[in-house]
């Protein structure tokens, strides 16, 4: 056990699984020779050759669903979206191919994106997106969203073994900000199970990905509320039973998501907890999300995009007061 | 300026030979031709009495082109074929009362009722099951011969795609990526001339579709797609190279889709002499001439296959119908896949 | 006025805009020559000519970054995708630059987007689904899903006349099935704004499309029930004060959409009223949507996954003995 | 087989005045040469003071590109160009106090600190915002022809896209397009040698980009984009056969990208000696030399010219840096157009 960024704890996970299982291999542009556009695989063409660490054209189209193929072949595809705003270019292939050919016609696609999401660094409009909502909504993927180094490691094992086409979003925001103690030996995180976070008795917060950072520090600023944190840690599927089991015991909910409001995931889990623990509930639902708009570059303006700890922190002390 | 090769017809019994073909393949070959045909002329009558359910497509004109490369493959090659491409799996050799399960939408159809119309594959033939949008499945394609690649295999992969679905970026992609790649792959262009009602002076403005493989790196053949056995010896020759490391092919098989383009269209913007043309050099009748001629394939042995085929598929069709509706219950079954389920004959 | 089909209604809007408004032109696959898949603009490349109906390759990335290009220059665009299902080739052009290029540069997009789509004939996994809630999370895009021939017609003058990008569903099952009255002359039927389908006092269902009237056949097998339905016409915006004033009338609420549920746009609806009328809900907000798998094949299954009138019924049945 | 034309270089001034760029022409092109040239080092300096939040990236060493052919383009012409590309800002006449307060992030860029870097546009001035997704904006630029054409406007479109970027399919599917309706388009494809770290031959498989053009029915140029006025050469020819009604033109312009991908790549994997080959024959220098080889442009015309630039981009980034940041109570604005919005020049 030694601590790790959350950058680190990716990129070992990626090397041990590739040095366990020899099906896998890396396909993205630049991931190679230059080891990715965020060194996340820096060394690994060195070490597993050019045919399992593939350069591959820029072209996301031909990527996933030429990782589809492989995966059907028997292979187990790694592919990374230099940023997760370009999957959007592969979008079809995803919803179409990779989602229902399991359902349809009975053809597992066991592939992996990686897709390094978020803000937070004036990366602007195209750099900074959060668009894990969109894929939770189509059935027959998995869509992984880690805040931590240790869940990270894991988890992009347990995508890898998973026999499902998985969507891993890796905030970028936290890839070298976050440090945590992460095991030594390859392990697995179960898909679908949400961690508590912080335990508390007072409110509930849902969230996932960096907002488990700016939930915590909320949580500190008003010490006088016993705040639960809920890191979902993974949103399709996602873990109702921990959910409902919490908001059951404080009575007041408020989800936090990095993606904008209309449609984002959080409607889901506020309906959720909505009709499923609707006697149990003291107080609204509170949603603390972007605003719709699209993700500005200016650094005053992505701060005023980006749920901030005073947001959060705000909204706690306007669930507690209802 | 056109850069593809426009391949010659195949001529003389000992051409057909030195290709490999033996007498029993090459009455192989025709039965295959007429199982995919009456298979096709079998649904219409299906469609007509209420009992296909949605749209329904044939491939009529293309049996040549879809039999000749399907018999190009070899037993551990993989394939997407696509709507037109019924005589790919019928090729490959899939039980005919699947298909027509699958046009039920029967319980025991390759989908189970999930899907419909020729949607289908059976992994342990190596084909992968075509979804609608056009021409989505390339890359898939290519991605098996990248698979094949990497292991080091001697393997093949073909792809389909279609006059119109040429023009979507997908094509492009996969041809990038295998040109690059130099992967064991055969681009298969069925070139029917229309797009469902658009013709191909709207669709692309080269000459030859197959001149579009000199982008990319690699040779383009066009190929009569009436003409069986060209379409074989082209594919097979694609293949043989393909498997050696000698990178992708495109072959474009040309002939004209001689039904609208599903049962609710009557293709009236096809000109009726267009027909006429095509219909006289149908690729099964074609073949059949050939036969006679080359091989001496009497009226005996073709009444023979013709009729062996029809109770085949009589029998197919009445196992078919036998098989139960899909059960609602079982709806949300399989949405994900378990471990378990990656051990197809595919996946390993 | 006259009754109308659907179909006749959406035909005759988009031939009257054209008449109105030179610079309105369509394009697509087959929709010249042919007609339109749907025979939608059966006639209109007579009327026209080929530079204002275009055939257009196969081709959805051209056809709508094409639309956008021509809008910018000017003009404005109405392209159709043959099936709505086809939008997802285009789905990198429509979230990354048609949503955002208003807000991020000052260029308004103003296209529409036909969409048939909707299931209820055996279409299977591709001809047959109903993405309005994956755009409906995208700002920037508006969304339009009519019910009835009426609003059709003044919902596709609306959608041309927009400013924005538009995405017009255009529901195939009821093209040819829903007839209704349909003034001879051009209107607008203004974007944002729900319609009372059915008034009534006990619950309330909010709905679009197809649904709407499978909701209207519910409410009537549960006579003892005074329904309110209301017929949100477009999701994205969506008529938020409607929906709150009815249910904090009723007190309870039903949404029921044709799309599948998790991260469908009913959890957003649902989630809203959850938020912004807690103290009036006497009952769960209910969801009654298609399960999370693809649209089936078999008529048998996709009688199971779509809502029917019976699952509306029974909805409706256990929310009022809450 | 390379089936595009290759360009030769420029040679004499008669060539050139044949052309129709005048003794103040030929000064202009170096003026917005210098200006580009200048305002990317500008940039530099600012990253490294902190000043430039997020990446920037530059268009050093494609220069002459980006000026050669947005001198080419006519007042009405509309163009898309890339991030390689601000030399066609330039030379449109964007004032370059707004491409800084668009770096810096300030309230009176562009994009008023919703986008930065060269992710901006000035509607009068016929350019339109690209967005990062490459190369996206590539149909964009198609559709503007569209325009032309159904309005029968002698005006044409320029589009860019990068080598790298030329494996994606929206190039396929917009080239295709504009072969098929032979719209008035010119593709202008930026062949830096690279797509961040990853060469050409990983990217494509033909000979030159430009081979391309043959697969969509139009013709395709090859010309050496550290030669300003060959390039403007090959545009104008290009733009003008567009507005004639002779459809589109690829034009491959061939440079190498002198710098990292971004400021925060080192290109550790470009050969030193590639960098060494192609700043012997910088656009910048060679132009210079050109001109006073051939109109005898003085020392004192080019220290002139060269304080002139300077100057205004002194008074340009001081004017940007007093620019307020945005106002976060605006992160709503505008998310949707008004009807008075359609107003824009663009629009009409
Ligand atoms: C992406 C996409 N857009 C539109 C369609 C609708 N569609 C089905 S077949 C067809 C024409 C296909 O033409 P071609 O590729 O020549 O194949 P053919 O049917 O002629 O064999 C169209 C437009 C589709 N299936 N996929
Ligand atoms: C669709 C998409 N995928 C990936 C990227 C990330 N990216 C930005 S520039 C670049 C390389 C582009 O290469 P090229 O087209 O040759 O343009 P250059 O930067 O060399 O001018 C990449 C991969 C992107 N911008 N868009
Ligand atoms: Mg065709
Ligand atoms: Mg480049």
């Amino acid at each position: 056990m030694a601590e790790k960024t959350y950058l680190q704890a990716i990129s070992e996970g990626l090397r041990q699984q590739m040095r366990h299982d020899k099906r896998v291999f890396l396909i993205g542009e630049d991931i190679g020779v230059y080891g990715g556009a965020f060194k996340v695989t820096l060394g690994f063409q060195e070490e597993f050759g050019p045919w399992r660490v593939i350069d591959a054209p820029l072209s996301e189209t031909a990527i996933v669903g030429g990782s589809t193929g492989a995966a059907i072949m028997g292979l187990r595809p790694v592919a990374e979206m230099q940023f997760s705003d370009f999957v959007s270019c592969a979008y079809d292939h995803l919803v179409t191919i990779a989602a229902k050919q399991r359902w349809r016609a009975g053809t597992p696609i066991p592939i992996v994106l990686r897709l390094p999401s978020g803000g937070g660094f004036s990366g602007g409009p195209f750099h900074s997106q959060n668009p894990e909502s969109t894929f939770a909504h189509i059935p027959g993927l998995k869509v992984v969203c880690p805040a931590t180094p240790e869940d990270a490691k894991g988890l992009i094992i347990a995508a890898i073994e998973d026999p499902n086409p998985v969507l891993f979003f890796e905030h970028k925001h936290l890839y070298r900000r976050i440090k945590g103690e992460v095991p030594d030996e390859r392990y697995v995180t179960p898909i679908g199970e949400a961690r508590i976070h912080q335990a508390g008795e007072d409110i509930t917060i849902i969230t996932w990905g960096a907002m488990v950072h700016t939930a915590t520090e909320a949580a500190a600023e008003v010490p006088e509320l016993s705040v639960e944190i809920i890191d979902l840690r993974t949103i399709l599927p996602w873990d109702k039973e921990a959910v409902l089991a919490s908001v059951r015991k404080t009575s007041k909910a408020l989800v936090l998501h990095e993606d904008t409001r209309t449609g984002g995931f959080g409607g889901e889990i506020a309906a959720t907890i909505g009709e499923e623990a609707f006697e149990h509930l003291d107080a609204p639902v509170r949603r603390v999300t972007a605003p719709d708009t699209p993700v500005p570059f200016a650094p005053v303006l992505e701060k005023a995009f980006i749920p901030q700890v005073a947001d959060v922190a705000a909204a706690l002390r306007s669930l507690a007061a209802y | 300026m056109t850069t593809a090769r426009v391949a010659e017809p195949v001529g003389s019994l000992q051409e057909v030979q030195e290709l490999g073909l033996d007498h029993e393949d090459l009455l192989g070959i025709y039965r295959n031709m007429v199982t995919t045909r009456l298979i096709e002329e079998r649904g219409h009558i299906l469609y007509r009495q209420g009992k296909i359910t949605g749209s329904y497509y044939t491939g009529r004109g293309n049996e040549g082109a879809a039999v000749g490369i399907a018999t190009a493959m070899g037993t551990h090659d993989v394939g997407t074929p696509l709507h037109r491409e019924c005589g790919v799996h019928v090729t490959r050799g899939i039980e005919p009362w699947r298909i027509f399960a699958q046009f039920l939408a029967k319980a025991d159809g390759p989908t189970h009722g999930r899907d419909g119309n020729i949607h289908l594959a059976d992994d342990r033939l190596g084909l992968i099951a075509m979804v609608s949008h056009l021409p989505a499945m390339l890359p898939v394609s290519v991605g098996c011969a990248l698979a094949f690649k990497i292991r080091d295999e001697r393997r093949v992969s073909f792809g389909w795609f279609g006059d119109g679905s040429a023009a979507r970026g997908d094509v492009h992609e996969s041809m990038n990526f295998a040109g690059v790649m130099r992967l064991p792959m055969v681009f298969c262009c069925t070139n029917n001339l229309w797009a469902y009602s658009t013709p191909s002076h709207l669709e692309y403005a080269c000459e030859h579709l197959a001149d579009r493989a000199a982008a990319y790196g690699f040779e383009g053949v066009v190929v009569d797609g009436t003409d069986v056995l060209a379409v074989y010896r082209e594919a097979k020759r694609a293949a043989d190279k393909a498997r050696d490391g000698g990178g992708p092919t495109l072959i474009e098989t040309v002939s004209l889709r001689m039904e609208g383009h599903a049962v609710h269209d009557d293709a009236f913007y096809v000109p009726k002499e267009l027909f006429d043309e095509w219909a006289a050099k149908d690729p099964l009748e074609r073949y059949r001439t050939w036969l006679r001629e080359n091989i001496g394939m009497t009226d005996e042995t073709e009444d023979e296959i013709t009729s062996h085929v029809k109770k085949l598929l009589n029998d197919s069709l009445e196992r078919a119908e036998a098989s139960p509706d899909p059960d609602p219950a079982t709806l949300l079954d399989g949405v994900y896949a378990t471990l378990a389920d990656v051990e197809t004959p595919h996946h390993k």
